[in-house]
């Protein structure tokens, strides 16, 4: 298990390419990556993410290990970027590996969700000639937790 | 104890955290007391519910005790991802 | 859309990379690899895929395009190695784009299950000293489709 | 038309493809006369339900209508992905 927490700009292709080539017994690998993009006006400047130094390692970790618990998965890495961020970049990604597609699909869903309502992250979006607005949580994120619990 | 504040929280109150000298047995009890201070607390605090609450880092509801914890903080619905 | 059926090794990680950089509306992409892994006795040789030039690419394309029909994906990728194939080498990858997150891993599962019981792939698995044994088609992966189809 | 074989059809049959002759009205006819041939033919299409079968390269039902029909495909059940 691999989380990193970073306020660097990090490359998806290749540690897809580190994770995938450190397994030897996965045969289905699933990898996921949220990237900034423009508003309809195109007049993003930067996405700023905050979070909570201590907390994120350890809730990104406890969501990994509950991921580990409900599926045989040989690997799992969560990357997160802090900080200020371009449009293009890469914000964070998550790869799961397991002997079959269906647990390597639900694990990194069931990281997503997790990781967009329990991980202390908050976006806000900086458009020129303005002070950045923080992005609301949407009701569809919370209620995607659902799934998980029945 | 410790307290923090993050993303538009931190924005109202002014500052990132703060050490607060308290006896308050719950989270809504300190809560209570931070909104007596000032409006911008006042502000800060005026709807609960689009708040969070993480005591000692860990998630936590506004009825958690506060005997032993030496950090909380505040903050809206998370956006990761 | 691109639609690959190849006989030569791919590096999955630069394929992903690709199909992310031609990307400029999304901000989420899911990848899926499948890989070669080797059998518990470690003896697997090869594997051996054989396929129905001409149907192939025609039913990969349909299935492509009722994903697209169904997900609002900017791009949608998929790759397919035929022939032999060593232990440790990526036997096919799908990618996915689209605004949210749930729109990108649904219609990734959705190419993989139809994929897997729908296109003209058939795998032999050669072990050392035999002449090989074609792989058994799933229950799991024909019961799979039924997720699709309510 | 064109009668093809793929995977472990194509190797009891010991041939990839091979041109038919045939007024066979659907697939199922079809089955009947090559079956009618040699005893690796009866071998391979002794349990139909575990094949599959493409008419024209599209996925089809044994009772599919040959009608028109360039080329058929036998094979067991795919294992892509």
């Amino acid at each position: 298990m691999d989380i990193r927490v970073t306020g660097e700009v990090f490359d998806f292709a290749e540690q897809a390419r580190g994770f995938s080539d450190g397994l030897t017994a996965s045969g289905a690998v699933v990898t996921f990556s949220g990237i900034v993009r423009n508003n309809a006006a195109g007049t993003l400047e930067r996405m700023e993410i905050e979070h909570y130094p201590g907390m994120t390692e350890k809730a990104l970790r406890s969501i990994a290990q509950e991921a580990c618990a409900r599926w045989a998965l040989e690997d799992v890495l969560v990357i997160h970027r802090h900080g200020v961020m371009r449009v293009g970049e890469t914000i964070m990604m998550v790869a799961t590996a397991s002997r079959h597609r269906k647990d390597a699909f639900e694990a990194a869903e069931f990281l997503m969700d997790y990781l967009k309502s329990r991980a202390p992250f908050w976006k806000k979006e900086v458009c020129q000639g303005d002070a950045g607005d923080w992005v609301d949580a949407r009701d569809v994120d919370e209620a995607a937790l659902s799934r998980w619990n029945s | 104890m410790d307290v923090l504040y993050f993303a538009w929280v931190r924005e109202r109150i002014g500052k990132p955290r703060e050490r607060v000298e308290t006896t308050a047995a719950t989270v809504m009890e300190l809560v209570a007391e931070l909104k007596a201070r000032e409006p911008r607390y006042e502000a800060a605090f005026a709807d609960i519910s689009a708040l969070r609450v993480a005591v000692d880092q860990e998630l936590a509801d506004f009825d958690a005790p506060l005997d032993g914890v030496r950090e909380v903080a505040f903050f809206p619905p998370m956006t990761g991802g």
